[in-house]
């Protein structure tokens, strides 16, 4: 007994000196960082997990632009600084790479992120600490209160790619459509966008489900669709979801004498789907490689990602690239390294041309006007990168609302979505 | 005399000394110097839901493989509170403590009978109902895969936690009184049946202990610690990601205890520390990490079934035993 | 309410049953490992992956689906014996929750390897030529290739059932799951034994993953998934009963597709729903042995 | 009558384990249950004990019915088994598995004081150690103890727990000559000293003759014979049995 009470003193004791010390640790200023001439720009990407391609792709694009400017000098005589983290695409390890990020590597800018409900809880957290935040991905982040002066959105938001989608859909096909969404926001927010616009152009919803992410079988909800006998199918989902809902629906003989438009689809899920994915699928993205024909901006991108890593580059590389270049064109019009603020302003109103015709971003709420593109595919026909054929580009001035409806949310906040 | 020996042979699964908690308590304080901040409140909050989970899975020898269940339901109730009801930050954290042990007397109540395997099964699939559940049913409430977001910032006696530092010094408070606990918990009666229980579960029940009831209380006691972990991961994160309550978040605790060595004061500390520190760093290197981690696992169960820690207190008392046989 | 048409549900009935002998499939081969062997397999899902790669690859080499589909069997089932023989067996005789460990560690490793080795993508496995009609029943209109799953479920089972009825090597197989020791005292060396029933069991898993492979494509991470459905399935059948793996995967299956088709949002968490009844309802499940559980 | 069964039996399938037995224990008595492989002792015990439910018959402590009741409840009821095959907590010291026995009627659920606190409880674990003459082996790990030792550890775990009735599977197991009579003495003490009344399964003839006041023997799940060990000694089929 008496030895233990003995420890119990000798731990005290050293607690005790620890706990003073760590007081110091705390109340100790922050040491003055040294001046050298670099800015830090810190980057999230989900490099595991499901979407890991997509990721890899953010990646590697944000280190050819951070490399093309440092060829360059750097900006404003700085040079750029860049690492990334891998977020895993779960939601408490994004977290903590921004606050190591900003907190620990002391980046001066973040950007990155794959998902939506991600970058919410980023742009939440840019906004506390003031750290300017480039999202690479389709986010309702610039939409109502979400909406923040230090965060800004460079992928197509969710709604106009619906108003994109659905503008060709109602024009082209029919005017009868039934709808397979996600059940999460991001895919209310695109059945939010189809349904205003088939309202606007006549058109007649006949019915949604509701599918919990994750789904494989699909097939339990066609039966619904089948008796419904929709002029098209609307298919308001992502990836492996897109896929097995696109499998199934070819094996129902669907594809054969129906649309499927996907009103975001992506590269790998039209190679994952190989013949499936046909002439009658029409999926939107906000770029594919073969806009190098069209525009000598992504000529030169496609072809210099294409020799880096011998896959032409999804959208959400495309969107990495254009982001980051924004950043530091931002930066370099601004004429500072260290005013957030002004950075952010001059971000708000560039005019540029890069991998699409010329673009630009919008002063109020710090979104990339950019066109949509919808491919269709080539079933069988495809071979190698060469999976679909762009059928339209909707230009990005028709497809957002004007900055003070989307301070309210409008017109969408008025839309009821079925139950 | 036979005592010398004796003292220094001591059993392989000694009660820790209090030096033991204390030097842990002291070693951490310094934590944030090495590593960084995030990553040292991420490891301290881990470490609170490794204690409990340890305790019913290396104590009382019973594997739940559902335990984010219980995290993630802590971290819901505790943003819910902050969110809707704009809850004090101690309130939340009883709410986040609370749901989940009533949860916790709810599946044991329906399972705790169970043999270990059907137990971890169904543990798994009541934490799946969960996460789907939060994912689309409720997600009015949960917000579902969005998360919920717009906790406000939480201040100790208008002391902001939104600043890193002040924020670990906190959550390490906590840890504190909570390895603490453990330590009581541990040399109480109630402690030295559970590990009575786990060495003979048939033995302890001839000796008139009613078995069932002590691997309820087990599993109600790791709920308090989950939850209580839970409701800190959302102070500290300021936000309810939908993954707390995925079975990954179990898997991941089972792994981290696991490699830290079960069953041992120190493991679920030094395996959260470990295994975050480790995916933190490999995860620079290659993003196939799950795949080193994974194999790395694989061999621990194989090689080193005690862990880290467990193999540790092998060898320190393999080394006893030759020093005092000489 | 509307009214439904009875062919809708008709439909909805098939498809319910379709998916539910993917289900069948791979609980029935999860019931044997657990019944033979007492493990509880983890990584039971990640096999059923494994089979859909493996469909992958012969398909696209051979261009015959079905060969696909039996060498994916065999090449999984070789796999599952190298992991029966040199990861499993040192656990037998210990603590009964080291083997469900080591399966997760398995589940967490092998789907990276495989990003490793295919890509990052998933590969597509088209639909068999012969198959991908489909079948209008007046205002039914049911896909060729459910049928086939349901009837290609319905023989696999037969000669599971007839195998480990009739055969030598399956009786052995039942007499081992009843009592290994005594097996082992009739000179039979049950270690073999455990072996081949593991094999089996992923087996049947690698079949579930291949037969859905064209439904889904194949994809590193589609296993966990598999692995879930699997445990509810045998908790709902009865631990380690064949029946019970049968009947169960056939109602979850149902459950599955009319929850569907009343209230989609609620599909993915109906089957937890419905364990916990049985749970409730019956403690062991619908088939399982007393005592077992 | 302390004890007593009331035709009872144990089913495993078609194997009739147990049939109709009646067994009988008076206060202080000590009696012992022999009989050849497989006649059932284990299994009569297991009924006595709780730990197996019987299928038809039932089992009176002091004519309270505990037919129905589990392995634990019984227990608390004071009557107590020890196990064939050793069966203690062999990571925790000699010291440490006494002491959980000992708990169990004072405080099993507190888990906030220090166990090392409850001066009554260790003291009941301390005077049980010198009973079964364990002290000097205190702090060692069960597992490090010698099979007789343990033999006695499986004995003292039994009494800490403070029975009325202690039923002993083959308490003399494994052990040599000399620590079998050893043995054979310290059960006879705890008969006498301490007026424990005692049931013994053994296979050792010399021991159950000498100790025992009654035996019942036991055939093919069925009573053969009952009565003083001179009796049992005299009775023809007893003989049959044992001889042939």
């Amino acid at each position: 007994m008496q030895h233990v009470r003995f420890l119990h003193k000798t731990g005290l004791v050293m607690l005790l000196i620890g706990m003073i010390s760590a007081a110091l640790l705390v109340a100790a200023p922050a040491p003055a960082s040294a001046q050298q001439k670099t800015i830090k720009y810190g980057t999230m990407h989900p490099l595991t997990g499901a979407y890991a391609v997509l990721g890899q792709d953010q990646m590697r694009a944000t280190q050819m632009a951070v490399d093309e400017w440092n060829a360059k000098g750097g900006v404003l005589g700085h040079k750029i600084v860049w690492i990334y983290r891998d977020d895993e695409l779960k939601g408490n390890v994004a977290i903590r790479r921004a606050k190591e990020l900003v907190e620990e590597e002391k980046c001066d800018f973040i950007g990155g992120t794959l998902s939506g409900s991600i970058s919410l809880a980023i742009n939440e957290f840019a906004c506390k600490t003031k750290t300017p935040y480039v999202a690479y991905c389709m986010s309702d982040m610039v939409l109502g209160s979400d909406q923040c002066e230090y965060g800004a959105a460079f992928m197509v938001i969710p709604y106009s790619a619906a108003l994109a989608v659905s503008k060709y859909a109602f024009e082209n096909v029919g005017k009868k459509w039934f709808s397979i969404t996600a059940d999460y926001r991001w895919g209310h927010s695109l059945l939010e966008g189809w349904m205003w616009q088939s309202e606007q152009m006549g058109g007649q919803h006949l019915g949604n489900v509701y599918v919990p992410l994750g789904t494989t079988d699909f097939s339990t909800y066609f039966a619904k669709i089948l008796a419904a006998k929709p002029d098209f199918i609307v298919m308001n989902n992502l990836g492996a979801d897109q896929t097995a809902a696109i499998k199934q629906a070819s094996e129902l003989g669907l594809t054969k004498n129906m649309k499927i438009f996907c009103t975001k689809t992506a590269q790998h899920t039209i190679k994952e789907l190989g013949s499936a994915y046909n002439e009658n699928v029409i999926g939107g993205m906000s770029f594919y490689w073969k806009l190098r024909d069209k525009y000598p901006g992504a000529k030169k991108f496609v072809d210099k990602f294409m020799e880096k890593y011998g896959a032409p580059p999804e959208q959400d590389g495309e969107c990495g690239y254009v982001a980051t270049n924004l950043l530091f064109m931002a930066i370099e019009k601004a004429g500072t390294v260290s005013d957030k603020k002004k950075i952010m302003d001059t971000m708000a109103d560039l005019k540029y041309t890069l991998t699409k015709g010329q673009e630009y971003v919008r002063g109020c709420d710090q979104q990339r006007i950019q066109s949509y593109v919808l491919v269709k595919g080539k079933g069988a026909k495809a071979k190698g990168w060469d999976l679909a054929d762009i059928v339209a580009e909707i230009p990005g001035d028709s497809i957002v609302m004007s900055c003070e409806d989307n301070a309210k949310k409008l017109p969408f906040v008025n839309i009821k979505l079925p139950k | 005399m036979v005592d010398n020996s004796t003292n220094t042979i001591q059993q392989l699964h000694a009660p820790p000394k209090p030096l033991v908690v204390y030097g842990a308590i002291f070693v951490l304080l310094f934590l944030p110097l090495v590593i960084s901040t995030p990553l040292a409140t991420e490891i301290l909050i881990w470490a609170i839901f490794g204690m409990g989970f340890n305790l019913l899975l290396g104590y009382t020898g019973v594997l739940s493989f559902g335990h984010a269940a219980y995290f993630g339901l802590g971290a819901y109730s505790a943003g819910l509170a902050f969110r809707y009801l704009d809850a004090h930050l101690f309130v939340g954290i009883v709410a986040g403590i609370l749901a989940p042990m009533i949860l916790a007397c709810f599946i044991g109540a329906l399972a705790i009978r169970k043999r270990g395997v059907y137990f971890a099964m169904i543990s798994l699939a009541f934490a799946q109902m969960l996460y789907f559940l939060a994912l689309s049913p409720l997600k009015e409430i949960t917000r579902g895969e969005d998360g919920l977001t717009h906790i406000p910032a939480m201040a100790l006696f208008s002391f902001s936690l939104g600043k890193p530092l002040p924020l670990y010094y906190f959550v390490l408070v906590i840890t504190a009184i909570m390895l603490y606990s453990t330590w009581r918990i541990l040399q109480s009666p109630f402690g030295k049946l559970l590990q009575a229980f786990r060495e003979n579960e048939e033995r302890a029940k001839a000796c008139g202990y009613n078995t069932t009831l002590v691997k309820f209380f087990s599993l109600v006691i790791s709920a308090f610690y989950a939850g209580l972990a839970g409701a800190l991961n959302t102070v500290y994160l300021g936000y309810v990601p939908l993954t707390t309550l995925f079975w990954l978040t179990s898997g991941t605790m089972v792994m981290m205890t696991i490699l830290g060595g079960k069953g041992t004061f120190l493991g679920p500390l030094v395996g959260v520390g470990v295994f975050l520190f480790l995916q933190n760093t490999i995860s620079l290197i290659t993003p196939r990490w799950e795949l080193f981690v994974g194999s790395i696992f694989v061999a621990i169960i194989l090689l080193f079934p005690g862990g880290i820690m467990g193999t540790v207190e092998e060898k320190i008392a393999a080394y006893r035993m030759r020093r005092a046989s000489k | 309410m509307f009214e439904i048409p009875w062919n809708v549900i008709a439909m909805q009935f098939f498809f319910g049953i379709a998916l539910g002998c993917i289900f069948v499939l791979l609980s029935s081969g999860m019931s044997i490992i657990f019944g033979l062997l007492d493990v509880v397999n983890f990584a039971h899902g990640t096999f059923a992956m494994l089979g859909a790669y493996a469909v992958f690859v012969v398909v696209s080499l051979t261009g015959n689906f079905f060969i696909g589909l039996v060498s994916a069997v065999i090449i999984v089932g070789i796999i599952g014996m190298f992991v029966e023989f040199i990861l499993l067996k040192p656990l037998y005789g210990k603590d009964p929750l080291l083997p469900l460990l080591l399966t997760f560690g398995l589940s967490v490793a092998i789907p990276d390897l495989i990003k490793i080795i295919f890509g990052l993508i998933g590969k597509p496995v088209n639909y068999p030529e012969a198959l991908s009609g489909i079948i209008a029943l007046g205002p039914v209109i049911i896909p060729g290739y459910r049928l086939f799953i349901i009837l290609f479920t319905l023989v696999a089972i037969i000669s599971l059932w007839l195998f480990l009825k009739k055969s030598d090597l399956g009786m052995i197989i039942r007499a081992s799951t009843r009592d290994s020791l005594m097996v082992q005292t009739l000179g039979i060396n049950v270690s073999r034994i455990w072996t081949i029933g593991f094999a089996i069991g992923v087996g049947l898993a690698a079949l579930a993953g291949a037969i859905a492979a064209p439904m889904m494509s194949a994809t590193p991470d589609m296993g966990v998934d598999m692995t879930m459905t699997a445990f509810v399935v045998t908790v709902v059948g009865g631990l380690g009963s064949l029946g019970g793996a049968i009947v169960g995967g056939l109602l979850i299956g149902l459950v599955v597709a009319f929850t569907a088709f009343i209230a989609g949002e609620y599909s993915s968490v109906s089957m937890y729903f419905c364990m916990a009844l049985i749970l409730l309802l019956r403690p062991r499940g619908l088939f399982g042995e007393q005592g077992r559980e | 009558m302390l004890l007593r069964t009331d035709k009872i039996c144990k089913y495993f399938g078609g194997l009739k384990a147990v049939d109709e037995v009646d067994f009988t224990l008076k206060k202080g008595q000590l009696k012992s249950i022999i009989g050849p492989n497989g006649a059932g002792k284990t299994t009569l015990f297991n009924l006595i004990a709780g730990a197996y439910l019987p299928t038809k018959g039932k089992v009176f402590l002091k004519d309270k019915d505990i037919s129905r009741m589990t392995l634990n409840r019984v227990s608390r009821l004071g009557v107590v088994k020890t196990y064939q095959i050793n069966h203690i907590f062999p990571s925790l010291t000699v010291f440490e598995n006494l002491r959980i026995a000992a708990q169990v009627r004072k405080t099993s659920f507190n888990f906030w004081r220090q166990a090392a606190s409850f001066g009554e409880i260790n003291e009941q674990a301390e005077q049980i150690m010198t009973q079964v003459e364990l002290k000097e082996k205190r702090n060692w790990p069960a597992s490090t103890l010698s099979h007789g030792e343990r033999r006695y550890l499986e004995i003292g775990i039994a009494l800490a727990t403070e029975p009325e009735v202690l039923l002993l599977d083959e308490p003399t197991a494994g052990m040599s000559c000399a620590e079998t009579n050893h043995c054979a003495e310290m059960i006879q003490k705890l008969n006498t000293d301490l007026g424990l009344s005692i049931v013994l399964v053994e296979h050792d003839m010399s021991v159950v003759m000498s100790i025992s006041e009654e035996i019942l023997v036991m055939n093919e799940g069925r009573t053969l014979a009952e009565g003083t060990p001179r009796e049992v000694s005299d009775n023809e089929e007893v003989q049959r049995v044992y001889l042939g």
